[in-house]
Formats: structure tokens, C-alpha cells, sequence
């Protein structure tokens, strides 16, 4: 199990069990609506902003718990930050994503999303991954045309 | 006579390797894909090795040897269909032959008996593989004509009940898969087939999921036209077959246009050879078409009726295990009768991709997902499923296998 | 750096076989096809023995490892031709490359770039194979767009004299071979890319016969779309490259519609994946892409500029040695710039059939009749030609045998 | 040379080298013009019969000896035939070309056309030997039809 133990970190399995801001708010900025074409999973993702500040971020959808506990993950550590700011971080773990399992993950940019590490081992799963995180880019996008 | 599986694994190199450190491999995963054996490996390189050259092109031995071969693996697969040897196609796999069809029928003339226009429905299930389900969509687009569709019945087979309203004087098309690659179900085409017969339509068949599994005798099918793929059939990738009964196949307006399916050409004009040379432009893929024959005769050596009954004796096995766990739920018809070994399921509280992961790491290959029928997927009201799919070197100790794999899979993830 | 043919021969098991009872194989017949080394034949043999698996469709160990074998592939072939992964689209053949641009332009929405009607034109030239004319014919039919092309002149060349009448406004396709596989003539295309580029059309390459045999640089080249077949590149049967510049390729719509190429699909509609997925629908022929990669490498590792000069050695061996023979006429070029390995010529009074028939019986492999570009022969006022074409294991022993043969020919039909 | 001897007979050389028939009769029942798409060998055959009787065979074309060969031969064999005989002839014309090289030609029947018995052996070269004789098959339909 050691190998598999890799892949799913307690800290995801518990984000999966226990996701941070699920269920839609209803004031937003931005919505969007992202898929997983090769597995059929599913996010709606809300984004408010206050100028380039995340403001509010809140998602529904269904998927596997590489997935839920990613955008789970992902919610909790863009909450609040500057759109630079969650560039970079989103930039950061898309290059850990990328990383074969080799790549060494920064704690102190990524926090909580360092668990998720172990993915880029399954090159099936980073999209799983990286799903949230897509939306969240997307939104982040839409959001600031808007205002 | 049972299957003697242990003999059988042995044919297969893949069994050799070992999965995630050292780990027995448990292939599930037969709707997806089949494993080769060496035969078929074996044709594939005795053709490179020994007789290559462009088919149909040359004068040369070596070129008469090719085009030998190529023809003599035709006339396997048409026995191996009951058909006649002009009655095959051969394309790179099932997806390319119902594009094949789809796209012919545009290309034929108001008159033809190809020809749909918005005058006309093309009738569909709501169980179809992408494959024979977007084509169908997009002619549908091209020409103005309707799409309709079968709907499932809440135990996963066919819902023949609004046939009447569904297969009509307008009906031109019916495009319907033979065995269900979520469900696992074999669908009775008979009352189709006649149906669109009186009718005038013409009938097509995915047969992926059953001709590599159950005996299928084109003639007494009773369609039109039939597809399937090799490389679910024990054969090469890159390779499939499209069967057309024959005055049919030999009207069809052509697909691929260039060398080798025409008769004259000029710089402003060109005319078609017959069929099945019409539908066969370019140098084609024939270590692949020789490998299938291989594939085929392997396939027959060991008889499809007793692969057939090995794979409900299987199914029945695993259908019996999944139910005495908890939480577990079958999508697809829960008796083995008109049923093929193609076994879809969900689990509470754990995602399929989880599943199959967790599976994965204990040496067993499963598929995860929507498996390219997502509105099946939508219409059974899951996200996703588990799909074990069985062939004839799986035997019982592959289900003991998945069976405690999902057991541990719930303590895993804490169900 | 010379090759050394004695050592590459032995890569390619071929040449261990006899050729009508016991001659020793002289392979002419590279144009058509090209021999397989083992390295190509034992990636494909490894594939199927270790990885097989449905490339895309898995969370298991196999699936990601057919996967991961799949998309290094396509990093190979990007590499060899100095393009991006992304811009590599698999197909079974050229064929199929071209029908699939051919297609998908008629697939096309008016206000699309690639739309294209009966104001436009298509533009193609004389010495066109029929796999880049037909489907250019048919798109002009279904579009009412009107077909237009360069001629040849009398020594074998593309004639660019009339290209401000060819090249207009109203082209919006140019799709033209990089070599003749009848002339051997290789074509400068710097002129045609940049007048179609200046009038906004869009330039298909058929590099079927330069791809195997010279360096090319799809970026260099400047061209829209480029396209090769396995086959003649040392690789498998049932395998083809489509390059397309990524911007192009991604705006392009999609042709075969099946699994792995979809967004999103209801029963009604369905949405597309980005390229190159948009364009690889179903199951793909993962061990060929495989083995194809296996043969670009091998290619490599010889050097792409070493068999040109090979060829271009060899060239001008065979046309010295053709010279001297009577009664002779070679079709295309005489001198060895900007020309390939392919010789085509007539003998007086021996018709090529039995030409290419005499000179099998003594073991040499050519090619006779119109090699798929039947209006070329026309054009050329001749009823067919024979055809040699060299590769790198090809040598001057070869040559030698073939002028034999000719000459004894001419001997036994009593000229 | 001995298996390339028994393809290349000398009457199928003779033939070639000297055609019967060949320049097209200005008078008939039935012109038909057949191609050998693989290859582009090219035939016009004239026909013109006397109520079901052969009356006259013309014919022009390009291609290899085979092709040339078998016309020439076919018409001298023709000429003068009632049409049910001729039938009976070319299906043991096509059956011998069928045979792999291991059909007994019946001399009797296909006189100077056993000749070419060792085409069957070189499966591209059948189409050449047959071509004449799809023509002569076609054009007999044809003119029949007419009168
Ligand atoms: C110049 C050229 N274009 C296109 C083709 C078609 O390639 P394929 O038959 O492999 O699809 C060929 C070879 O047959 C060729 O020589
Ligand atoms: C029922 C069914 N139809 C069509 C297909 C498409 O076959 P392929 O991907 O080999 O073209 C598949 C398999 O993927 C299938 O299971």
C-alpha cells in the first residue's frame, strides 16, 4: 500500500470527506462551468473579487477524491490572496503536477496542496488534479473582464 | 468443453510481466482492449520479415506475396463472419467504419438509396459507444434529417416499447450496437432488424463488444452492414473491419479518396473501382489486416461457443461475489441470460477513479469512467462506473482478485 | 559521412530471404514501401508483449504506460520534423491525412477560415499522386470551388510560369508534393508558400516521398500542413503523420468522430477536444505510432542529410548507368539537384509490365505502370513507366543488377 | 529463365509482335473500350455479329505482352463462333487464369490460348490476360442488346 499511501495523503482524504467552501454562493463575479471530458467529472466554480483580491470562492460538483480535495485545497489557499499571488501559486502546483513525481514541492507557497504531490506520479489523475484549479484560472480570467 | 485457461495465459507474453512491483497482473479490461497472443504477434513480424511490399502495386514476388496474403486474411475474417470475401473492409477500426458510412451517405446522390435528406430520421439507442453515436449526430447535422433513439429500461436492455414511433416510413438509418460495452448487454436485433426492413431503412451494427466474444453469422444477423475492431479481438491495433451486404457495400458512394480505389483519373474527374477496393484508398495497414487473420483462426481454434459459455459461467461467478458485498450496485441486467461479460458497478461513497486507482495498485486493471457512452452514463443517473470486463484467458481467480479488491477498497477509503 | 549499406542491411531481416528460388532480393521498390529494421519490428513486438492497453482510457499501469509510449511517440515524430508534440496528428496513412483536411474544410461553418465555396479555388499540380488530387477534386465538387494546376515541363519540373494566374485571390487551398513519386523531382516550394500565404490560402504538403529521405523542417518549410506516411519511412504499416501548424490545426473542425475526441457529448450534440486529440478518435494504432517513432529514431541515428547524399550518389550512378543503355527514356530530371531517388523511365518496345516481370525473375523489386498519378503519365504522353526507387540500404550493386536486367531484357523480348 | 520461359511462350511473344486483328473495322455492332485501372492498359474492341455468329473482331489498345497477346489471340479464337460457344470458351479462359498455375488447359477448346496457362502462376498478371476478353464479354452483351 506504501505507493498508494503516496497517492492519497490522509490530508486528502480528509479535504475529501470534509471539503472547504462547497455549496454555491450566490453572489459572484465569475461562474464557471469545467469538465473532465476523459472521466465525466464535473466543478461550478463561483469566484467574487474586491479589485484584484479574492474575495469569495465557493464550488459544487462531483468527482473522485484526487478531484474534491484538490479544489477543496485550492479554495482555502486562493481565499483572500491577490490574483499575482495566485498565479504564482497556481503556477507552482501546475509544475509540480508536471513533475513525474520528482518535483520538490515548496510548503510555503503551496501549504495544504503539497499533498497532493504524489499525483504526478499517475498521469491519469493530474487531471483530476488539476480540475479546480483550471476553473479557478478561468474564473479568476472572466472575473476581472467583468469588473 | 471448459476452457483450459492456464493453457490459454501461456499464449499471451503479456502474463509474463508483473504489475506495480511484482504484483500478478488481473487484466479486467477487455471492453477497452484485448491482449495478443504470440500467433498474432508472430504474423505481424513473419509479414515484415518476410513478405513486405505494397499490396496491389507490383509486379514483384514479394508484392504478389503481400497482396496473397492480404487477400487470403480477408477471406478468413469472411468466414470467420459467414460472409464472402468482397463483402470486407478493411479500415483502421471500428470508429473509422461507421465514420466510413456516415460519411458515404453524404456523399451519395438524391436518388440513391444512400442518399438522407430532412425528410428523413436516423434511429439510434441510448446505449451507443460514442462511435456509433456522434457520427450518426453530425450526418444528422449535414443533412437536415432527425435523430432519434431507443431509450434503456431501468434493468439496462433496449426499451423496444415506442418501437412503432421510432422505426417509421421515414426511417433511413438504424444504427444499433450488438452487446453493450457499460451494460454488458446482447441486444435481440431481430425485431429491429425487421422492423427497419419493412420499412425500407438500413440497419447497422457495432458489433466491438460481440463479435470478439460470440459467435456472429453475418447472413443470419440480417443486416446491412456490421463493424468491429481488431485489436478487442486479440488482434493488432490499427485495424477493423467493415462487413456491407454486398449489392449494398457495392453502391455505397466512397470515403477515402486515392490510389488503389479507382477505376480512371483525370485532373478534373475520377471514377471507383468495386467494391471492396473502392473503400480501401492508399497503401493499407496490412501486417495489421494479417495479424487479425491470425487473430481470428486463434479465436475459432478454440471455439467461440465455448468462449462464450466460459465467459457466462465467469459472469455469473462475479455477478454472485459483487452481491454479497454492501453498498454495491450493478448497472446492467442482474441475469446472465442475453448478457455478455461486461460487468458495470458502482460502490457508495467510493468514486470510480479512486476505485480503480486502489485496484490498480494491487495488480488489477479495471475501467473507470464514462467508458465513451456519457449519455448512457447520464441517463443511469451516475457520474461515472466501474467497469470489469472479462475474455477468455480470465478465469475465477481474476474475480476472487477484484472481489477482495473492492473490499479492501472500502476499508481503504473508510467506508 | 558514407553509410555503410553491407552493415545497414543487416538491420532489416528482409534481406535474409531469396527472391525466386534463390536469388538474392534487390529492393527498388522504396516509393511504394520501404523494408522495416528489426529495432521497428521489435518495438511493436514490445509493445504488445509488455505495455498493451487502450491508450487515454485507463487509470492502470498498462493504460499509463501505453499512454506515456503513445505521446513520447508523438514527441519523437514532433522532434524529427522540428515541430511541436501538440501539432502531431496520427493517422493510419496519407492518405487518410489528406481526405481528413479534404473533410474537414467541408465540415467547416461559413465566416471559418476554413470555409471554402464556389468563389474560391483549389490549387494542385500536374504531378499530384491520386491521394492529393482526388480528395481535392471531390472538395471542389461538394464545394463548387474550382480546381486549378501547375503543369509540368518537358524535363520533369513544376512549371511556375503561369503561378499569378494560379495563385489569386480566390485561392484558398495549395496543396502540392514536396517530391514526385513518379519524376522524382523534389520542388521547391519557397515560391508557392509565399504567394499562397500573400493571398491568404492555406499550403498542404505532401511529403510522402521527401520525409523518408531528406531532412525537413517544418518550420523552415513555412507551410500549413505537412503529411507522411509510415510505411515509406521505415515504419509500420497502418500509420501516418498529419503536421499542422498549431494555431491552424486547433481552429480546424474535426473529422472522425468517435471516443477521445469529444468535450462533451448529450444524445443530441456533442462538443470537441483541443487538437491533436480533436482528430484521433477511437482506439488508436498505438503499437504502430510506436514502432513509427522506433523508425523516425533509427532514421536519425543513420542521419537524415548522410542518405540523401547516399541517394543522391546512387542517383546519378543509375542515370549514368541508364545513359548508356539504347533505346531508353527516363521521365523527369536528368541532373541530381533538387531530386530524389526515384528514376521512372520507358524502354522502346518492352512494355513495362514485362520489363518489371523480367527483372523480378531475377530478383530485382521495381515498380511499372502510372504509380497512382495516372494524369502525370498522360501528361507525359506515355502509357506507364518503370519505376526504381532507392533507400539507404540500397548500393551500387543494386544498380548494377537492374542495368543488367535491362539490358538482358532487351536481349529476351528480342530488341 | 525456365519459369519466366513458361509465362513468356513464344507464341504469346509472336502474338505480341505480330497482333491479329488489330487497327479498328470501321463497321460494328458494338464498340466497348476497357482499362486496366491498376496498371492503365487500355483496349477498344469492335464487334459485329451475324445473328448470334461472331462476324468480326477489331480492337486497339496499349499494354504489356500479356494484354497484347491475349486480345490478339482471343479474336482469332472467336471469329466465326457462335456466341453460346464463345461464352463456353471464355469460362474456360477465366477459369484457367483462375487456377494457381495447376489448371489442365484444354487444347482442344482454347487452341493457341493454353499459351498463356502460365499467367495463373503471377497473380497481377492475370488482370492483363483477361483484359481482352472483358471487352470481347462486354461487347457481345452489348450488341446483342442492339440487334
Ligand atoms: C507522393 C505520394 N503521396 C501520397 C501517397 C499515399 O500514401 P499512402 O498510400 O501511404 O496513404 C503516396 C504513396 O503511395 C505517395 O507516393
Ligand atoms: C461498442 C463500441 N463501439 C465502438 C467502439 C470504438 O472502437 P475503436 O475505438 O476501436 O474504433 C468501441 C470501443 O472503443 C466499443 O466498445
Amino acid at each position: 500500500m506504501m505507493q498508494l499511501d503516496n497517492l492519497y495523503q490522509e490530508v486528502i482524504l480528509d479535504h475529501y470527506k470534509h471539503p472547504e467552501n462547497k455549496g454555491l454562493a450566490d453572489a459572484f463575479d465569475a461562474q464557471v462551468h469545467h469538465i473532465n471530458p476523459s472521466c465525466g467529472d464535473e466543478i461550478t466554480l463561483n469566484l467574487s473579487l474586491e479589485g484584484t483580491k479574492v474575495k469569495g470562492i465557493s464550488w459544487d460538483g462531483v468527482g473522485c477524491s484526487i478531484s474534491q480535495a484538490s479544489v477543496s485545497i485550492m479554495s482555502g489557499l486562493m481565499l483572500g490572496k491577490d490574483l499575482m499571488i495566485a498565479q504564482e501559486i497556481l503556477d507552482n502546483f501546475v509544475s509540480l503536477m508536471q513533475s513525474k513525481g520528482v518535483g520538490q514541492p515548496d510548503e510555503n507557497v503551496l501549504e495544504d496542496a503539497v499533498a497532493l504531490a504524489g499525483v504526478s506520479q499517475y498521469p491519469a489523475r493530474i487531471k483530476c488534479a488539476l480540475l479546480g484549479w483550471m476553473a479557478f484560472k478561468d474564473a479568476s480570467v472572466q472575473a476581472q473582464k467583468k469588473n | 468443453m471448459a476452457l483450459n485457461v492456464t493453457e490459454i495465459r501461456k499464449d499471451f507474453p503479456i502474463f509474463l510481466r508483473k504489475i506495480r512491483d511484482g504484483k500478478r497482473l488481473v487484466y479486467l479490461d477487455n471492453g477497452a482492449t484485448s491482449q495478443k497472443p504470440q500467433v498474432v504477434i508472430d504474423a505481424e513480424i513473419d509479414f515484415y520479415r518476410l513478405n513486405n511490399a505494397a499490396a496491389h502495386r507490383g509486379a514483384h514476388q514479394l508484392a504478389e506475396e503481400a497482396t496473397e496474403l492480404f487477400e487470403s486474411a480477408r477471406q478468413s475474417v469472411a468466414e470467420f463472419l459467414g460472409a464472402k470475401a468482397e463483402e470486407i473492409v478493411f479500415t483502421k477500426g471500428a470508429t473509422e467504419s461507421l465514420n466510413l458510412l456516415a460519411y458515404s451517405f453524404s456523399n451519395a446522390e438524391p436518388g440513391s438509396r444512400f442518399f438522407i435528406g430532412p425528410e428523413h430520421t436516423i434511429v439510434v439507442s441510448e446505449m451507443e459507444h460514442h462511435a456509433n453515436l456522434i457520427p450518426w449526430q453530425q450526418l444528422a447535422k449535414r443533412s437536415g434529417a432527425e435523430l432519434k433513439w431507443f431509450g434503456i429500461t431501468p434493468d439496462g436492455r433496449i426499451d423496444l416499447s415506442n418501437i412503432e414511433d421510432l422505426i417509421t416510413d421515414k426511417t433511413k438509418i438504424v444504427a444499433i450496437t450488438q452487446q453493450s460495452n457499460v451494460l454488458g448487454t446482447i441486444n435481440n436485433l431481430d425485431l429491429i432488424i425487421s422492423k427497419a426492413h419493412a420499412v425500407g431503412a438500413i440497419v447497422i451494427v457495432d458489433a466491438c463488444q460481440s463479435v470478439p466474444h460470440l459467435a456472429v453469422d453475418v447472413r443470419k444477423l440480417g443486416a446491412d452492414f456490421l463493424t468491429f475492431s481488431g485489436h478487442k479481438a486479440l488482434g493488432p491495433t490499427g485495424v477493423g473491419v467493415l462487413w456491407g451486404s454486398y449489392d449494398l457495400l457495392n453502391e455505397l458512394p466512397p470515403f477515402l479518396f486515392g490510389g488503389s480505389m479507382i477505376e480512371n483519373v483525370t485532373m478534373t474527374d475520377a471514377t471507383w473501382a468495386e467494391a471492396p477496393k473502392r473503400f480501401e484508398a492508399g497503401v493499407p495497414n496490412m501486417a495489421q489486416v494479417v495479424g487479425l487473420a491470425a487473430a481470428l483462426k486463434y479465436l475459432q481454434g478454440i471455439g467461440m461457443d465455448e468462449i462464450h459459455e466460459h465467459e457466462k459461467k465467469l459472469t455469473q461467478y462475479l455477478l454472485d461475489g459483487l452481491a454479497k458485498i454492501e453498498d454495491i450496485s450493478i448497472v446492467g441486467p442482474l441475469d446472465i441470460s442475453l448478457r455478455g461479460a461486461t460487468v458495470s458497478f458502482t460502490v457508495d461513497g467510493i468514486h470510480p477513479h479512486d476505485l480503480g486507482q486502489f485496484l490498480d495498485n494491487a495488480g488489477i486493471a479495471v475501467r473507470t469512467g464514462h467508458h465513451c457512452a456519457w449519455p448512457l452514463t447520464r441517463a443511469l443517473g451516475v457520474p461515472a462506473t466501474t467497469r470489469a470486463s472479462m475474455y477468455l484467458y480470465n478465469d475465477e481467480s481474476d474475480l476472487d482478485a477484484l472481489i477482495r479488491g473492492i473490499i479492501d477498497a472500502k476499508k481503504y477509503f473508510g467506508q
